[in-house]
C-alpha cells in the first residue's frame, strides 16, 4: 500500500472517531467513548508508521507524493483539489502529533473520568487531531488554511470546554478571534501567491517560485510576512501571543496536547514547509527569527514571575516555540523540527504532571499555595522533575541536544546570526531558572493541606470547587471535575502516559547526538536538500563546545533556582521589592493585553456603538423619515389650500388660467 | 353714428356688469343684469345679428330674469356681510381680473389676424336674420340644436328634482 | 367700428364676471356673474361671426343662451333646495367638505 | 325659402336614439304607478341596447350629420367605458337614499342623460356639439350630486360643482370663441385648415384660445391646478354618483381632449405639449400628496383621481397612436379598479355607522373577505402593482411616454406611484392588519356617520348581490387583464388607430 | 419544465384556499415539496457543460408592447432556484408545525411569494423580470403586516408601519427600474419593433450616455433590495416585525434577487456603465461589509444580528460581482446560496430560542446547551458556516470573491477581508451568549423537538454537504459566468500574470 493511501487512513481514523463519539453521545457508555477516542488515534499513529515505512521504501529524491480525492473548488483558473502531500516533513509531524496525542488521550481517559462532558471532550479531541493532521498533510495552501482554521476551532471548543465559566468562554473567544487574524494572513498570502504563481498546490508553487520571484522582491517578502502573521498567531509569538496564557482555562489535557505539544508548533511547521519561499525572502526570514528571539526572552521573563502553575508553563511554551521559530527561520530546519519533537515530549509531560497536582488542589493553580507534593505524589513528582530537567536542557536530556543544535547552527551561520546564539543561551539560563523555580516551589517543603490529606488518607475530597479566577462556584453539571479527583498515581492510564513521556523526555534526544547519529536530519534531508543552507554544518567541535556551554548554563540556572527558592527562600521577596517596576512589568505580561485592547478592541467597539447610536438613527433612518416628513409636509400644504371655500377654488382656477395663458402668450 | 351707438351700449353693458357685482342687494344685481343684457342685445344688432339680439331679449330678459326675480323674492335676497373670511381674496380677486383682461386683450390686439382690425366684410342683407340662422340650425347644426332641446328637458327634470316639495312619505 | 373693440369689450365683461364670482358670496349673485361670463362669450362669438362673415357663431351663441338658461334653472333649483334645508345662502358657510 | 335637409345616417346615430328614447321611457315610468320600480331595469336595458348598437359599429368609422359627429373606435371604446360605468352605477344606486330622494325615474333619467352627453362628447367633431355635449354631461351631474337633498354635504357638493363647473364651461366657451374667430370655422377639421389658411401658427389669438380650452377640459378631468372641486364633490356626492363621475366623466373628457388637441390643434403641438406635460406633472404631485392621510375613502379616491388624471394626461401629451391607445387602455383599467373600490365603499357606507371613513373597512379581511379582496385588489391595482391591469396600464403609458421623448414624465409617474403607495396601502392595512395606534373602531363615529342626516344602516348591505357581484366582477377583471392583457391591448390599439391609423 | 416549476406553488396555493383549515398547512408543505422536486429535477437534467439557456419557454405575452413570457435556466439562476425551493420547504414546514391564525390566507400568500420569487429568477424577459421583482414584495407586505409583531411597545414600529416602510422603500427602486427597463427596450429598438428579451438587449449595448442613468436606476433597485449600506433603512424594522417562518424565506432568498439582477441584467446589458461605475459600487459594497459587521456586533437582538450580517454578506456578494472577474462572480453565486442556507437555520433557531426563553435578546439567554446539546450542536455548525470558517462552503465562496477582488483591486480586498474577522466575532458571540455561559435565573431550556429537527437537520445537512463538495455548484455555474463576465471585456485568465514573467 502506498504512502499516500496510509496517509489518507491517518486522516480517516480520527475523523471517524470524532463523528462516532459525537453521534453516539447518548448511546455509548462513557468508557466506550474514551476507548474509541484513544484507539482511533492509536490506529492513526500505526498508519503513520506504516506510511513512513513505505515512504522510506522509495528513492530519497522521489520521497514526496501528492494525492487527491476530488476537485474541491476548481473553476475560473483556480485549481483547488482535496489533496494531500506526503513527504518526510509531513510524516515527521504526523508521527509526533499522533504519537503524543495517543498518550494524551490515554491520560485524558483517566483524567476526565468524573467529567460530565466526557463524550464531548473526546469527540472534540479527536476532531482536533484530525484537523492537525489535515494541517500537516494538506497538499495545497487552501487545504492548509482549512486545517489551520479547524485546529483553531478545536482549540476554541476545548478552551471553552467548561462553557459555564465566563472566564473560559471569554478565553475561547479571544483565542479564536486572534487565530482568525492568523487565517486572514494566510488567505491573503494565498491570494498573492496565486496572483504571482497562478497555483495553490505545494508542488507547483515550490517548483515555480524560484523562476517567478527574484530574491527579496517585494511580492515574495509580502507573501512571507503574511504567512508569518498566520504562524505567529498560531504559535503565540509576539505580539499575537496573548491568547495562549488565557487558553489555560481549558482542561489540563487540552493544554498539554494543543497548547504545548502540537497545535502551537504549527507555525514552525509552516515555515519549514514553505522554506523555499522564505529562502527567497531573507528579510522576512530575519523578521521571523528576531521575533522568535524576542518572544523567547520576553516569555521567559514572564514565566519567571507567574504564580499560576499552568500559565507559567504556558509562557515557557511560548519561549520554547521562540527557539523553534528562530531555528527554522535561520535555516536550521531539522534542528527546529528536532526541538519541536523533544519539546512535545517534555512539555506534554510537564502539563500532565501539573494537571494531576492541580487536580489534587481542586483546580487551584496558585503555586504559592502548593508545597510538599514531593512526598504526597511521588510518581507525579518524578515525572515532573524529568520534564523540568528536559526543559532546562539538563545534559543528556532531550532538550539538551535539540536546543543546542539550533544555537550551534546559528553560530555556524556566523555574521549577525551569532547574536541568536548568545541571546539564545541567555534564554536558556532563564529557562533553567523558571523551570526549577516551579519544581522547588511545588515539590519540596512542608506539605500543604491538600498534600497532607493525600499523605494521610491516600485521596482528597473537596467541597464544591471554585473558579480560581472569579471565585464563583463551578456548576459541576456542565462537566467540571467533580469533588472526587483522580490522582495520577491511582490511575494506570495516566501513569502509563506520563511514564512513557518521562522516558522519552529523558532519552528522546539521543536520536540526534553530534557525531553519533543524525536520525532526524537524515530522515528530513530529502525535503531540505535543495535548501541554500544545506551546506552549513556546524563542526562537531563547535557543537560539543556549544553542548558544554549549554550544560553549564542549565546547571547554573538550576543552581540559581535552588539558591533562591530553597536555600534562601526569602530572597525573591527582597528582589521583587528591589526591582519593583521590572517585576510589575513582568507580572502584567508586559501589558500586551492592555495594548491590544487599546489599539484594536476599544476602537472597534466604539465604531460599532457610534454606528448604532448615531449613524443608524440620524443618517440612515433620517434618510427614510426625512423624505417621508417632506412628503407629508407637502400634503399638509395642499390640504391647507383645500380650504373648502368655493371662491378660493375659483381663485386658484383663474390663477391657473392666467398662468397658462401667460405661458401661451410668451410662447407665441 | 355707429361709434356713438357702440359706446353707448358698451357703457350700458359694462355698467350693468359692474352693477351686478357691486350692488349689495341681489335684487338690484338682477336689475343691473337686465340693463346689461339689453345693451348687449343692442351690440348684437350693431353686429347685424338680429336673431341673436331678439333671442337675447326674449329668452334672457324675458324668461330667465323673471325666474330670477321670483327666486330672489322667494328666498329673500338679504345683503351679505362685508367681512371677507378668505385671506388675500379681496386683494387678489381684482388683480386677477385685471390680469385676465390684459392677457385677453393682448391676445387680441397683438394677433396677426388682419380681419380683426376691420369692421368685418360687408355682408348681404339676409345675414344673421332668422331665416339664415334657422337654415343653419336645421342643416349644419341640426344635432346640437336637437341636443340643446334635450338639455332643456334635463334641466327641467333637474329643477323638479331639486325644488319639488318632497312628500314626507319617503323621507 | 372695428371688431377688436367688441372683443376687448367682451374680454372686459368676462373679467368683470370673474371678479364678481371671486368677491361675491351670495350664490344668486354668483349665478348672475356666471351669466356675465357666458354673455361675454356670446358677444365674442357674435363679433367673430360678423368678422368671418358666417353665421355659425351666431347659432352657437343662441345655443349658448339655451345652455345658460339651463344652468340658471339648475342653479336656482339648488338655491331653493338649500334654502329649504334652512342652510345659509352664503357660499362661504358651505364648507363642510374641505381638507 | 328652401333648405335641403341633411342626410342622416340613422344607423350611425342609433345608439344616441336608443339612449334618448330610453331616457324618455324611464322618465315616463316615474309617472305611471305600476312601473315605479322598473326604472333601474329599464335603464339597464337602455344601456345594454346602446352598448350593443355601438359594438355593432365597431371598426367601421363614419362621420355623421354634416360633420357634427365622428363615430370611430375611439368614440366607441370610450362610450362603452361610460356605459359600463353607468351600468355599475345603476346597481350601486339600488336602495340608495339619493335615488329615493330624487325619485327613481328622474334619477335614472338624469343618469342616462349624462351618459348621452358622454357618448356625444366622445364623438363630437365640432365646437358646438362639443360644448352642448359637455353641458348635457355636466348639468345632470350637478343635479345628481345634490340629489341626496337631506344631506348638507350633498347640496354643498352640488353647488360647488355647479359654480366651478360653470366657470369651466364659460372659460371653455370663450376659448372656443377665439378659435372660431381665428379659424372662421367650428368644425375640428375646419379649425385646423383655418389656422393653416390664415397662417396663424403660434398666433396669440389661437394660443390663448387653446389655453382657455385647456383650462375647461383640464377642469373636467380634474387636472391640477383646476382640481380643487374634485375631492369636495366626490366626498359630498352620493357614492354611486361619485363612482360614476370618477370614471365616466374622465373617460369622455379625455376622449374629446384627444380628438380636439390631436385633430384640431395638432399643428400647434410644439407649444401646448410642454404645457400639458407640466400640468400632468403638477397634478401627479398634488394629487398624490393631497391623498396622504385622508380618512374619507371617497375623498381619498378623489385625490387619487387627480393623480391618476395626471398619469393619463401623459397619453395626450405624446401625440401618438401609442399614447392614445395607452390612454384608452388605462381608462378601461381605471374603470375596473375604481368600480371595485366604490362597490365596497357603498356597501360599507350602508352597513356601518362610519360612512365612508376608513374605519368602515377596518377588519374587513376577517369580517367580509368577499368585499375585502376586491378593495384590496383595486387598491393594489391603483398603486400599479404587478399582476393587475393597473400595472400593465402604467407600463403601457410609460412606454408611450418614453417613445414620445417624455421619459421624465414617465419618471414622474414612477415617483407619484411611490407616494401613492402610502395611502393606498393604508386602506389595505386597515382591512387586513391590526389597527394602528389610533382609537379602536366604534369609539367615535365618523363625521359623515355622525351627522343627524345619517342614512339608515343596512346590516345586510355587505351581502347584497348587486354590491358584492359588481365588486367581484370588477376586481376579477382587474386581475384578468393584469395577467392576460392582450385582448384589452388589442381593443385599445383600435382606438389609437382611429385617430392616427 | 420551467413553467411547471414557476406555477406549481401558485396552483397549490389556490387549491389550498378551498381546503379545511386544518389541512392547509400540510397541503402547503406538500406544495413546496413538489416544487422542490421539480427544482431538483431541473438541476439533475441541467447540462453543466453549456453556458446557454436551458429549459427555455418563450411565448409572446403582450405582443403590442413587445413583452414575452420567456423563462430559462442557466448557471446564474440554477442553484438560486434550488435554494428558493429548499428554503420555502423549510419556512412553510416550520410554520406548519405551529398554529397560524387565518391559515388559508397565510399559506396562500406564502406560495404566491414563492411563485413570484421563482419568476424573478426564471424570467428571461426584462419586463417579466421587473414584474416578478415587484410582485415578490406584495405577499410579504401582507405576511409581515398581518402576521407580524407589533414593536410599538418596545420603541419600534407597529407591524403595519414597518411593512409599509419596507414596501415603499423597496418599491422606490423597482418602479424606477420599470421606467429604466422600458427606456432600455425602446432605445435599443430605436424605431424598430420593441423587444424586452434580455439576450436581445445584451446583443448590442446602448450608447454610453443612456447606459449611465439607466444603470443607476437598476442599481438603485438592486441595492435597496439587498439591502446595501445607506439604503438599508427599511431593514431593521421589517426584520423585527416579520413573523419568523416568513423571515426565513425573505432574508434567505429575496436579498439574493438583487445580487442576481446585477449578473443577469446589469453586466450584460450595460457593460460600459458597469465598468465605469465599478469602483463606486465596490465602495458601497465595502461600506456594507464594514458597516453591517460593525452593527452586527453591537446588536443584541438575534434577528438584527442576522439582518446586519446579511447586509455584510450581500456586501461581499456585490463585491464579488463587481470584481468583474469570473472567479469573483462564481464566488458571488456560491455565496448567495450559502448565505441563504445559513441565514434560514439561524432564524429558525431564533424562533426556537424565542419559544424557550421568550426573548430574542441574547443578553437574556445563556447556558442553553446544557439541556439542548443537539440544538447547540446544530447552532454551532450554522454559526461556524456563518463566519465562513475555512472548510465551509461559505469560506470557498468568500475565498473566490476575495480572490477575484484581490486580483482586480488589491486595496479593496484588504479592506473587505477585515469583515471576515468581524464576522468571526459576532457569529461566535451570538452562539456563546445563547448557548454558553450561565443561564439567567429561572431560564429553562429544552431540547429541540423531533419534528422541528426534521426541518432544521436537513438544512444543516445541506450546509455540510455543500461544504464537502462546493464544486457541485461551481462547475455548473462557471460556464455561464465566464460568458457573462466576458461581456464587460474585463475577464483576464489568471494565468496571464505568468506570461509577464
Amino acid at each position: 500500500m502506498s504512502a499516500t493511501a496510509w496517509a489518507w487512513l491517518v486522516l480517516l481514523f480520527p475523523l471517524l472517531g470524532s463523528i462516532a463519539i459525537a453521534l453516539g453521545y447518548r448511546a455509548l457508555p462513557a468508557k466506550a467513548a474514551g476507548i474509541i477516542g484513544t484507539l482511533s488515534i492509536g490506529l492513526a499513529f500505526a498508519c503513520g508508521v506504516a506510511a513512513t515505512i513505505s515512504l522510506l521504501g522509495d528513492e530519497p529524491h522521489s520521497r514526496h507524493h501528492a494525492s487527491s480525492l476530488w476537485d474541491y473548488a476548481s473553476v475560473a483558473g483556480l485549481d483547488i483539489k482535496l489533496g494531500i502531500f506526503v513527504d518526510p516533513l509531513s510524516l515527521f509531524m504526523v508521527l509526533v502529533v499522533t504519537g503524543v496525542s495517543t498518550l494524551i488521550h490515554l491520560y485524558s481517559y483517566g483524567y476526565m473520568q468524573s467529567d460530565e462532558g466526557y463524550h464531548r471532550f473526546f469527540s472534540y479531541l479527536n476532531f482536533f487531531v484530525f484537523s492537525m493532521l489535515l494541517l500537516v498533510l494538506a497538499g495545497n495552501f487552501v487545504l492548509l488554511i482549512v486545517g489551520w482554521a479547524f485546529v483553531g476551532f478545536a482549540s476554541y471548543a476545548l478552551i471553552s470546554f467548561w462553557y459555564r465559566r465566563e472566564t473560559a468562554t471569554k478565553a475561547g473567544m479571544k483565542a479564536f478571534v486572534i487565530n482568525v487574524v492568523g487565517d486572514i494572513g494566510l488567505v491573503l498570502a494565498a491570494f498573492l501567491i496565486f496572483r504571482e504563481v497562478g497555483a495553490f498546490d505545494y508542488g507547483t508553487v515550490f517548483e515555480r517560485a524560484p523562476e517567478v520571484f527574484t530574491t527579496n522582491e517585494w511580492t515574495i517578502t509580502a507573501i512571507c510576512l503574511l504567512l508569518l502573521v498566520g504562524a505567529f498567531a498560531k504559535s503565540a509569538q509576539l505580539p499575537l501571543h496573548t491568547w495562549l496564557p488565557d487558553a489555560m482555562e481549558g482542561p489540563t489535557p487540552v493544554s498539554s496536547l494543543i497548547h504545548a505539544a502540537t497545535m502551537v508548533t504549527a507555525g514552525v511547521y509552516l515555515i519549514a514547509r514553505t522554506h523555499v519561499l522564505f529562502e527567497l525572502a531573507p528579510t522576512a526570514a530575519d523578521v521571523a527569527a528576531f521575533t522568535g528571539l524576542a518572544t523567547l526572552l520576553v516569555a521567559g521573563t514572564m514565566a519567571l514571575v507567574m504564580t499560576d502553575l499552568k500559565r507559567a508553563i504556558a509562557y515557557s511554551t511560548m519561549s520554547q516555540i521562540g527557539y523553534m521559530i528562530m531555528g527554522v527561520s535561520i535555516g536550521a530546519y531539522s534542528a527546529g523540527m528536532f526541538h519541536l519533537m523533544t519539546h512535545a515530549f517534555f512539555k506534554a509531560l510537564l502539563f500532565m504532571a501539573a494537571g494531576s497536582i492541580i487536580a489534587a488542589m481542586a483546580n487551584d493553580q496558585n503555586i504559592d499555595r502548593m508545597s510538599g507534593f514531593g512526598k504526597a505524589m511521588r510518581f507525579t513528582s518524578i515525572t515532573f522533575v524529568c520534564g523540568a530537567l528536559a526543559l532546562a536542557a539538563f545534559p543528556s536530556t532531550s532538550g539538551f541536544f535539540s536546543k543546542d543544535e539550533i544555537l550551534a547552527f546559528a553560530e555556524a551561520r556566523g555574521g549577525m546570526y551569532v547574536i541568536f546564539t548568545v541571546l539564545g543561551y541567555v534564554g536558556a539560563l532563564l529557562t533553567a531558572v523558571y523551570a526549577f523555580r516551579l519544581v522547588f516551589r511545588v515539590l519540596p517543603g512542608r506539605p500543604c493541606a491538600e498534600a497532607q490529606e493525600l499523605i494521610d488518607t491516600g485521596h482528597v475530597a473537596h467541597e464544591a470547587p471554585k473558579n480560581p479566577a472569579t471565585g464563583e462556584p463551578e456548576d459541576t453539571d456542565v462537566g467540571f471535575p467533580g469533588a472526587e479527583h483522580h490522582i495520577a498515581e491511582q490511575n494506570w492510564p495516566m501513569r502509563a502516559a506520563m511514564g512513557v513521556l518521562a522516558v522519552l523526555a529523558l532519552v528522546g534526544g539521543l536520536v540526534q547526538v553530534p557525531d553519533v547519529d543524525h536520525v532526524i536530519t537524515n530522515f528530513l534531508h530529502p525535503v531540505f536538500e535543495a535548501s541554500i543552507f544545506e551546506h552549513i554544518h556546524p563542526s562537531p567541535r563547535a557543537e560539543w563546545i556549544g553542548l558544554g556551554i549549554g550544560g553549564a548554563i542549565s546547571l547554573l540556572g538550576i543552581g540559581i533556582a535552588y539558591y533562591f527558592y530553597v536555600a534562601r527562600a526569602e530572597l525573591p521577596r527582597r528582589l521583587e521589592a528591589r526591582l519593583r517596576p521590572l517585576h510589575t512589568l513582568f507580572v502584567n505580561k508586559w501589558y500586551f493585553d492592555e495594548l491590544i485592547d487599546f489599539l484594536v478592541v476599544r476602537p472597534a467597539l466604539a465604531t460599532g456603538r457610534f454606528a448604532d447610536r448615531v449613524f443608524e438613527r440620524f443618517v440612515v433612518d433620517g434618510l427614510v423619515t426625512g423624505t417621508a416628513e417632506t412628503v407629508r409636509g407637502a400634503g399638509g400644504v395642499v390640504r391647507a389650500v383645500q380650504s373648502g371655500f368655493v371662491r378660493s377654488y375659483a381663485l386658484l382656477l383663474f390663477a391657473g388660467f392666467a398662468g397658462l395663458a401667460l405661458y401661451f402668450l410668451l410662447a407665441s | 353714428m355707429e361709434e356713438v351707438l357702440f359706446f353707448g351700449s358698451a357703457i350700458g353693458a359694462l355698467g350693468g356688469a359692474v352693477g351686478v357685482i357691486a350692488l349689495r342687494n341681489p335684487f338690484y344685481s338682477v336689475l343691473a343684469l337686465i340693463v346689461h343684457l339689453f345693451s348687449l342685445a343692442a351690440l348684437f344688432l350693431l353686429l347685424t345679428s338680429a336673431f341673436v339680439a331678439a333671442a337675447q331679449v326674449v329668452v334672457y330678459a324675458g324668461a330667465v330674469m323673471v325666474l330670477y326675480v321670483f327666486v330672489v323674492a322667494y328666498v329673500g335676497g338679504g345683503g351679505e356681510s362685508a367681512w371677507e373670511p378668505i385671506p388675500g381674496q379681496r386683494f387678489l380677486a381684482p388683480l386677477l381680473g385685471i390680469a385676465l383682461f390684459v392677457e385677453l386683450s393682448v391676445a387680441v390686439l397683438s394677433s396677426s389676424l388682419l380681419a380683426l382690425g376691420t369692421d368685418g366684410p360687408d355682408v348681404e342683407a339676409g345675414f344673421g336674420d332668422p331665416a339664415a340662422i334657422g337654415t343653419l340650425m336645421l342643416e349644419k347644426f341640426l344635432l346640437p340644436f336637437e341636443a340643446s332641446s334635450l338639455l332643456l328637458l334635463l334641466a327641467a327634470v333637474g329643477a323638479i328634482v331639486l325644488a319639488h316639495r318632497r312628500r314626507e312619505a319617503n323621507a | 367700428m372695428s371688431i377688436e373693440w367688441y372683443i376687448v369689450l367682451s374680454a372686459l365683461l368676462f373679467s368683470t364676471g370673474a371678479v364678481g364670482i371671486l368677491i361675491r358670496r351670495s350664490p344668486l349673485v354668483i349665478l348672475l356673474c356666471l351669466e356675465l361670463m357666458l354673455n361675454a362669450g356670446n358677444l365674442a362669438l357674435v363679433a367673430f361671426s360678423r368678422m368671418v362673415g358666417n353665421e355659425e357663431g351666431q347659432v352657437f351663441a343662441v345655443i349658448v343662451m339655451v345652455v345658460a338658461a339651463c344652468e340658471v334653472v339648475v342653479g336656482l333649483g339648488l338655491i331653493v333646495a338649500i334654502f329649504r334645508r334652512r342652510l345659509p345662502l352664503n357660499v362661504d358657510d358651505l364648507r363642510e367638505l374641505r381638507g | 325659402m328652401n333648405f335641403n335637409e341633411p342626410t342622416i345616417d340613422y344607423a350611425g346615430i342609433s345608439p344616441l336614439i336608443a339612449l334618448t328614447v330610453g331616457l324618455c321611457v324611464v322618465l315616463l315610468s316615474a309617472v305611471f304607478k305600476p312601473f315605479k320600480r322598473s326604472a333601474p331595469l329599464l335603464t339597464m336595458i337602455t344601456l345594454a341596447a346602446a352598448a350593443g348598437l355601438l359594438i355593432w359599429h365597431w371598426d367601421d368609422p363614419k362621420t355623421l350629420i354634416t360633420g357634427a359627429l365622428r363615430l370611430d373606435d375611439l368614440a366607441i371604446s370610450i362610450s362603452l367605458i361610460s356605459i359600463l360605468t353607468a351600468a355599475f352605477c345603476v346597481l350601486f344606486s339600488l336602495r340608495e337614499r339619493a335615488t329615493e330622494e330624487a325619485g327613481s325615474g328622474e334619477y335614472h333619467a338624469l343618469l342616462l342623460g349624462s351618459v348621452l352627453g358622454m357618448v356625444l362628447l366622445a364623438q363630437a367633431t365640432n365646437l358646438v356639439t362639443f360644448f352642448v355635449a359637455l353641458e348635457i354631461l355636466s348639468i345632470p351631474l350637478y343635479i345628481l350630486c345634490a340629489a341626496n337633498l337631506r344631506r348638507e354635504g350633498s347640496l354643498e357638493s352640488g353647488l360647488k360643482y355647479l359654480i366651478v363647473g360653470s366657470i369651466g364651461s364659460a372659460t371653455l366657451l370663450y376659448g372656443m370663441a377665439f378659435l372660431y374667430g381665428g379659424s372662421g370655422s367650428t368644425g375640428f377639421g375646419g379649425i385646423a385648415d383655418g389656422i393653416a389658411r390664415e397662417g396663424l401658427d403660434g398666433d396669440p389669438l389661437i394660443l390663448v384660445g387653446i389655453a382657455m380650452v385647456t383650462v375647461g377640459l383640464a377642469f373636467k378631468v380634474s387636472i391640477a391646478p383646476f382640481h380643487q372641486w374634485t375631492p369636495d364633490v366626490y366626498q359630498g356626492a352620493p357614492t354611486p354618483i361619485t363612482g360614476f363621475m370618477a370614471v365616466a366623466t374622465k373617460a369622455a373628457a379625455f376622449a374629446v381632449f384627444l380628438r380636439f388637441f390631436d385633430v384640431a390643434l395638432g399643428s400647434q403641438l410644439d407649444v401646448w405639449q410642454p404645457a400639458l406635460a407640466a400640468l400632468a406633472a403638477i397634478s401627479i404631485v398634488v394629487g398624490n400628496v393631497g391623498a396622504l392621510g385622508q380618512d374619507s375613502l371617497k375623498r381619498l379616491m378623489g385625490w387619487s383621481g387627480v393623480a391618476q388624471a395626471g398619469y393619463m394626461l401623459g397619453g395626450v401629451v405624446v401625440v401618438s397612436e401609442a399614447g392614445t391607445s395607452s390612454l384608452v387602455f388605462y381608462l378601461a383599467a381605471y374603470a375596473f379598479m375604481n368600480l371595485a373600490a366604490f362597490a365596497v365603499i357603498v356597501a360599507r357606507e350602508r352597513e356601518t355607522i362610519f360612512g365612508d371613513d376608513i374605519r368602515a373597512v377596518r377588519g374587513l379581511g376577517a369580517e367580509r373577505p368577499l368585499l375585502a379582496w376586491p378593495l384590496t385588489i383595486s387598491m393594489l391595482a391603483l398603486a400599479g402593482l404587478p399582476a393587475t391591469a393597473g400595472f400593465i396600464g402604467k407600463l403601457y403609458l410609460i412606454e408611450a411616454l418614453v417613445e414620445g421623448d417624455y421619459t421624465w414624465l414617465g419618471v414622474m409617474i414612477a415617483i407619484g406611484t411611490m407616494i401613492s403607495l402610502a395611502y393606498y396601502l393604508r386602506v389595505v392595512a386597515a382591512m387586513w392588519m391590526r389597527p394602528e395606534g389610533e382609537s379602536a373602531p366604534g369609539a367615535t363615529p365618523a363625521i359623515a356617520g355622525a351627522s343627524p342626516e345619517a342614512d339608515p344602516v343596512d346590516p345586510e348591505a355587505g351581502r347584497r348581490w348587486y354590491l358584492v357581484g359588481p365588486a367581484l366582477l370588477a376586481s376579477a377583471a382587474t386581475v384578468f387583464f393584469g395577467v392576460i392583457p392582450q385582448p384589452l391591448v388589442e381593443w385599445a390599439s383600435h382606438a389609437g388607430a382611429a385617430l392616427f391609423g | 419544465m420551467s413553467s411547471a416549476l414557476l406555477w406549481a406553488p401558485l396552483a397549490f396555493g389556490l387549491v389550498g384556499l378551498f381546503l379545511p383549515r386544518r389541512a392547509v398547512g400540510p397541503w402547503a408543505v406538500l406544495g413546496t415539496l413538489a416544487t422542490l422536486g421539480l427544482a431538483i429535477a431541473i438541476v439533475v437534467g441541467f447540462d453543466s457543460g453549456s453556458s446557454g439557456l436551458q429549459f427555455v419557454v418563450d411565448e409572446p405575452w403582450i405582443s403590442g408592447l413587445g413583452v414575452d413570457y420567456s423563462l430559462g435556466v442557466d448557471g446564474l439562476n440554477l442553484f438560486l432556484l434550488l435554494l428558493t425551493a429548499v428554503l420555502w420547504v423549510g419556512g412553510v414546514a416550520f410554520a406548519a408545525l405551529r398554529e397560524q391564525e387565518r391559515p388559508k390566507t397565510f399559506y396562500f400568500l406564502m406560495l404566491v411569494a414563492e411563485t413570484a420569487t421563482l419568476g424573478a429568477f426564471l424570467a428571461q424577459d426584462l419586463l417579466l423580470f421587473v414584474l416578478f421583482f415587484d410582485l415578490m414584495l406584495v405577499p410579504f407586505y401582507f405576511l409581515f403586516g398581518a402576521w407580524g409583531h407589533d414593536r410599538s411597545g418596545e420603541g419600534g414600529l407597529t407591524a403595519s408601519a414597518a411593512t409599509l416602510k419596507m414596501i415603499v422603500y423597496t418599491l422606490i427602486g423597482s418602479l424606477l427600474m420599470l421606467v429604466a427597463a422600458i427606456a432600455t427596450a425602446i432605445l435599443a429598438a430605436d424605431g424598430g419593433n420593441i423587444t424586452f428579451s434580455i439576450a436581445e438587449l445584451a446583443r448590442e449595448p446602448l450608447g454610453e450616455g443612456s447606459q449611465r442613468w439607466i444603470f443607476w436606476f437598476f442599481a438603485a433597485a438592486f441595492l435597496v433590495k439587498m439591502p446595501a449600506f445607506l439604503l438599508h433603512g427599511w431593514m431593521p424594522d421589517a426584520y423585527r416585525a416579520a413573523p419568523l417562518p416568513v423571515l426565513v424565506v425573505f432574508s434567505g432568498v429575496l436579498a439574493k434577487v438583487g445580487a442576481y439582477g446585477f449578473l443577469r441584467v446589469v453586466l450584460p446589458v450595460f457593460p460600459d456603465a458597469t465598468v465605469e461605475f465599478q469602483e463606486v459600487i465596490l465602495l458601497i459594497a465595502l461600506a456594507s461589509i464594514l458597516y453591517g459587521s460593525a452593527m452586527a456586533f453591537t446588536q443584541t437582538n438575534v434577528r438584527l444580528i442576522a439582518g446586519y450580517s446579511s447586509v455584510a454578506q450581500l456586501g461581499f456578494i456585490t463585491a464579488g460581482i463587481f470584481a468583474l472577474r469570473a472567479d469573483g462572480a462564481d464566488g458571488a453565486i456560491l455565496q448567495s446560496v450559502n448565505h441563504g442556507l445559513v441565514v434560514a437555520p439561524i432564524l429558525i433557531i431564533v424562533a426556537l430560542l424565542l419559544e424557550r426563553t421568550g426573548s430574542e435578546d441574547i443578553r437574556e439567554m445563556g447556558g442553553l446547551a446544557l439541556r439542548a446539546p443537539v440544538l447547540a450542536a446544530l447552532f454551532l455548525i450554522v454559526a461556524l458556516a456563518t463566519l465562513a470558517l475555512p472548510g465551509s462552503a461559505n469560506f470557498v465562496g468568500e475565498f473566490y470573491i476575495l480572490n477575484g477582488l484581490f486580483q482586480e483591486k488589491i486595496v479593496f480586498a484588504f479592506v473587505a477581508i477585515t469583515g471576515v474577522a468581524m464576522s468571526a466575532y459576532y457569529a461566535l458571540r451570538m452562539y456563546q451568549q445563547t448557548m454558553h455561559n450561565r443561564a439567567p435565573e429561572g431560564l429553562m431550556s429544552r431540547e429541540i423537538g423531533a419534528r422541528d429537527g426534521l426541518v432544521l437537520v436537513p438544512l444543516v445537512l445541506c450546509i455540510i454537504g455543500l461544504s464537502l463538495y462546493p464544486q457541485l455548484i461551481l462547475e455548473r455555474t462557471a460556464p455561464t459566468v465566464e460568458k457573462t463576465v466576458a461581456k464587460v471585456h474585463r475577464d483576464e485568465a489568471p494565468e496571464s500574470k505568468l506570461v509577464r514573467k
